[in-house]
């Protein structure tokens, strides 16, 4: 069946929202260079379809888990440019008060599970967000979100499996930007095809480009309309690319200026929603434009916000490890 | 007060809990076939057929899963077989169980509760028998419950299930059929309060699991030679009740720690290095250790018997201590 | 490709080991009955054509890992009954001085590298030994036995993706008997059909009979040959049936019967190729009967060398943990 | 001699013993490209090129696969990116590795080497900023080496390389770039060895890993208020060379034990236990530890900090021992 939408309205709003993310990352990358930007950071640039093309059919309500690569996905579910930011600079207005860092920002108002450090650690999260689910009969689903080189790891199997037997309301989304850090796809499996998988698991899978946002989005409309019909999981592939190093300093000697420069110059996923919505007449250069300066005001703002915003005080080393603290 | 096994008191505590708090979900393997091995979950089934789940062997996806259920509004209690089985989710445990309320600044509650059958019995040697307790006080977020009597791991039990913390639950496999009494009214055993099982003026005995009925039984044998043992039972290692031990330790000056773990590492390290550092002017000997031989689980019952603490070795213990 | 074979040499070696493991099987369960045979018993009764057909292929430098249900392998292997008695019994004389019991039988000496009481835990001892083979251009081949319970755990998924990606020389060998301890496959996972996975590793699959042994023998000749060749993994499914519980004392609520008694009635795997035999002329009903003769006489041997065997000294303790002593 | 970091002192060993042992074999994520994020396998591509692959992210395979190569004649050495990350492979760890030589009765050699970049390091927060030494401890059947030296480090894994037994390689990663001098002629330092880095009358520590540059740190600074620090680093904490500890303790009266690990059951504890209960008349003072918060580590600088066991902290335990 077919997914109807997006409206323009959502059409606009996804448009914004892989600025968003864009400009974010850029200025992460910036900021991170300036020494003020902490620890270790994956930018999310190149994939923005698939994180906006996705939540575009999640509320607050649905949940996501998320990656190492994970600032793309909470601006997708709707996170705050500058509490992200914040988080990003250690400070305590950060989502985790600064304990979390770029790899553990998380919103849970929002559904967004936090991002994770582990390769794979997403699945039984995701997993036991649609058992929730389910068993309250709530119709929420969760959304796991995760790399091609996670598939290799024995949770994505474990968890694929039991969503699958149990009906799970959880739609399982690939991002396959074909490295695993500096190792291509093609050294470490033989089935690049990571929807083809499903099968293991007997449910479906579909495979979209990644680049084009309204094909995920259409792809998964009927994974998340499964979802919600109580079906169970999907595994949705989405050949996608990044466009910078596996984290910020990679000097990519795993690839090829041109690799990147073909997929960064053909595919860019905004370039390509905003010649779309020109084509279409819904939106004209001046207010694509202007859609950029106003996020890149928004994300200006975060930047001033996370700068001016404290370090958490001392007393915060031992808050949080349990609800009460524990001798 | 009615004298039953372990392994019905905590599953009693189940039931009651489960009656009054919707939330709660089990899970594990084999759970419902038999009430799982040690008939824990019996009945659960017949009286909550939509709140437990038989699983996979997926050790990874029970406890991934039921760490995702919780921070989305429900309240696992996963059973793993063996505790052993728990190396197979240990990134869950340790990456995301533990961690996720402090990495994310306290946005949520983290409520599972991990059975773990522990220790040895019934031979089964070295992949079948380990105690694993040190690995989990080591790992900041975890809190970790051993009860030693049937009343305890009920009381424990239910404070777990009301609790809004990760639990690991150590329930040793020897004392499932072991009985006790159990109090018929309503009653909650906090986590962090030990239980002085018998009081004495010459040695305090720190001994949990299945060291606390074998530190009775030497208590009753050193008592006709005039060595009176206090037999403490810390009952969660986190949090650790220190107040109540180290005031033993200032009555008797003298301190034993035993449990089955292994010895090199093991929590009795942690007790017992505690002890020596906080009550070190009220020692008179140096804090012993009595604990599992350094070894994996041999199978041959012969060695078995060797490997695993005993009550001999307590006594020797005790009275090398007050010689 | 055909596999050539079995010569009626091999076939009655087949029926023989067949008899040595129903034998062996049954008096561990009577000795356990006994208390002589102690702690846990998995016995292989009903799955002998599986472990016997797969061996057929294997010399003394091919590798086998096996699970916690491992008698059948070892036997299959060429282990001496005589120290596997032994060890069930914790006596010194045992293949592990005692120190193993049941789920730890191992001969080294016959490539056999273990029983495993940890379901799974021989995916990555196989997936080793075919690299060792590999690196070492030795020829050797390892075949990884396992249940259906353990295709659900990661290391199933982990291992032979790695075995697939690096063309090993290795057979992965799923025992499919329908049921993970007490819980029947179609309860935890969608897919029954063991042998479809293959795909998702781009590795061929085969299902056969397990009742079966010429089938066994068949499929694991083709899979054996190509790992021998260097072509990479087989996926090869076993469809078989445990007669007894798994356990011994295990009550077995959760079949029915019927189900057994059609299973152990009419798909028995020795009476299936002494059946095969006699009607082929290579066996008469006395000479099957002497061969059952003789294997009980050796099984008979086995109790009484354990029996006789002392237990291992408390030295026996602290050794082996590490090469040598250690503080 | 030639001053080189760490992780080119590791690649030196893992050169030199590949060029005279063809069964030693490396394996792990990404080891090939750039020679793995530390650089420690660059150039081992170039020159053994049928002697190193690159693994998916599948640390169990990792693992597994290792132990059954060891089983079959090679001598593999795998690096698990993190040690937060063994984490996915415990159960290859603990139930397999570690056991296989004693379960099977002695019948096999396990020469397997895992590499464990550990510690806190450039601020990436909880996940990749463990130290988990305190539980390979107390797993029988691993060895576990802690250099903290490029000297050290060279020589440790040479003997790791000849070794027979599995062994948990623990890297400091904050160490991979300190240089030190490193012997141009051919050496190995057998496991069991402390080394007394600085010699001293008044307080004995026993630092491990990164906290063994802050010991001596803190020996000049307090040598100059008249306290002498004895600095001795056992760098295998499997096997422990007590000896040395025990007679240096016998000697200065007071101990501190000092690692990077969380606090609470470290492999401080171990070592605090050991010596206050073997050198219960030699003490003067309490054994005290200084280790890592009992937090998750968080990612703020100014928390990691306040995290992370400080030459300020060690400063602290000192004077207060002699005080
Ligand atoms: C269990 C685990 N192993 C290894 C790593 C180190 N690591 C972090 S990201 C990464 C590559 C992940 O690749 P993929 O899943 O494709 O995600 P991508 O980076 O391409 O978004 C690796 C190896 C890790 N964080 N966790
Ligand atoms: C990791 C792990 N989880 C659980 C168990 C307990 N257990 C032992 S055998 C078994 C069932 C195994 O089923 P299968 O793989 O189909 O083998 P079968 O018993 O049918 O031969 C279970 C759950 C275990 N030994 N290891
Ligand atoms: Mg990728
Ligand atoms: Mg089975």
């Amino acid at each position: 069946m077919g997914i109807k939408g997006p409206t323009t309205e959502q059409l606009l709003d996804m448009y914004a929202a892989m600025w968003r993310i864009r400009l974010f990352e850029e200025q992460a990358e910036y900021q991170s260079g300036q020494g003020k930007v902490l620890g270790a950071l994956h930018t999310y640039i190149g994939q923005e379809a698939v994180g906006v093309g996705i939540c575009a059919h999640l509320t607050d309500a649905d949940y996501i888990t998320s990656t190492h690569r994970g600032h793309g996905h909470c601006i997708s579910k709707g996170a705050d440019v500058r509490r992200m930011m914040a988080e990003l600079f250690g400070r305590v207005t950060g989502y985790c008060k600064g304990k979390g860092g770029s790899m553990h920002i998380a919103d849970f108002a929002v559904g967004m599970l936090g991002a994770n450090g582990i390769v794979a650690g997403g699945f039984g999260l995701a997993t036991g967000a649609g058992l929730a689910a389910q068993v309250r009969e709530s119709g929420q689903v969760a959304v796991c979100f995760f790399g091609d080189g996670a598939v290799n790891r024995g949770p994505f199997h474990e968890n694929i499996n039991l969503g699958a037997v149990w009906r799970l309301p959880v739609v399982y989304v690939c991002e396959n930007n074909q490295y695993a850090q500096w190792t291509p796809q093609e050294e470490i499996t033989l089935v690049t095809d990571v929807a083809s998988m499903s099968s293991a698991y007997g449910i479906p899978g579909a495979q979209v480009d990644g680049m084009d946002v309204l094909s995920v989005y259409q792809a998964a409309g009927e994974a998340v309309d499964r979802a919600r019909r109580g079906e169970g999981p999907t595994l949705l592939e989405c050949k996608t690319y990044r466009f910078h190093g596996h984290n910020f300093g990679d000097p990519q000697q795993y690839r090829t200026k041109e690799e990147i420069s073909d997929w960064s110059g053909q595919h860019d996923p905004i370039q390509g929603l905003g010649d779309h919505l020109q084509r279409e007449g819904v939106l004209t250069a001046e207010e694509a434009e202007s859609i950029r300066n106003s996020v890149q005001e928004e994300i200006a703002g975060a930047v001033r916000f996370a700068d001016e915003s404290p370090y958490p005080g001392p007393e915060e080393l031992t808050r949080d490890v349990f609800s009460t603290p524990v001798a | 007060m009615p004298s039953i096994p372990m392994n019905q008191a905590i599953r009693e505590a189940l039931h009651e809990e489960m009656a009054r708090d919707s939330s709660i979900f089990v899970l594990g393997e084999d759970v419902i076939a038999h009430g799982g091995p040690y008939a824990v979950t019996r009945g659960i089934a017949e009286q909550f057929p939509d709140r437990i789940r038989q699983t996979p062997i997926s050790e990874a996806a029970i406890v991934g899963t039921a760490v995702g259920a919780a921070l989305c509004g429900l309240r696992p209690v996963a059973e793993i077989m063996y505790v052993d089985f728990i190396t197979c989710a240990m990134d869950e445990v340790v990456n995301q169980m533990a961690k996720v309320r402090y990495m994310f600044g306290g946005q949520t509650d983290v409520p599972v509760i991990l059975r773990l059958p522990s220790g040895s019995a019934r031979l089964i040697a070295a992949q079948h028998s380990q105690s694993l307790e040190a690995w989990f006080m080591h790992v900041p977020g975890l809190q970790v419950a051993v009860p030693s009597t049937p009343r305890d791991a009920k009381g424990l039990m239910k404070s777990a299930l009301r609790g809004r913390d990760p639990v690991m639950f150590i329930e040793y496999k020897r004392l499932y059929s072991v009985k006790g009494e159990v109090p018929d009214t309503e009653y909650v055993i906090p986590f962090g309060q030990a239980d002085v099982k018998r009081q004495g003026e010459d040695i305090t005995v720190v001994a949990s699991g299945p060291m606390v009925g074998k530190a009775l039984e030497a208590a009753r044998i050193l008592s006709a030679e005039g060595i009176e043992l206090e037999v403490i039972d810390p009952r969660t290692l986190v949090p650790l009740d220190t107040d109540t031990i180290f005031s033993s330790v200032e009555k008797t000056n003298r301190a034993i720690i035993t449990d089955e773990e292994v010895r090199r590492g093991g929590s009795s390290a942690e007790l017992a290095s505690r002890i020596a550092e906080e009550c070190f002017d009220y020692l008179d000997a140096p804090v012993r250790r009595v604990a599992a031989a350094d070894v994996p689980m041999p199978f041959s019952p012969v060695l078995e018997k060797l490997a695993v603490p005993s009550v001999e070795k307590l006594l020797a213990a005790a009275r090398d201590l007050v010689a």
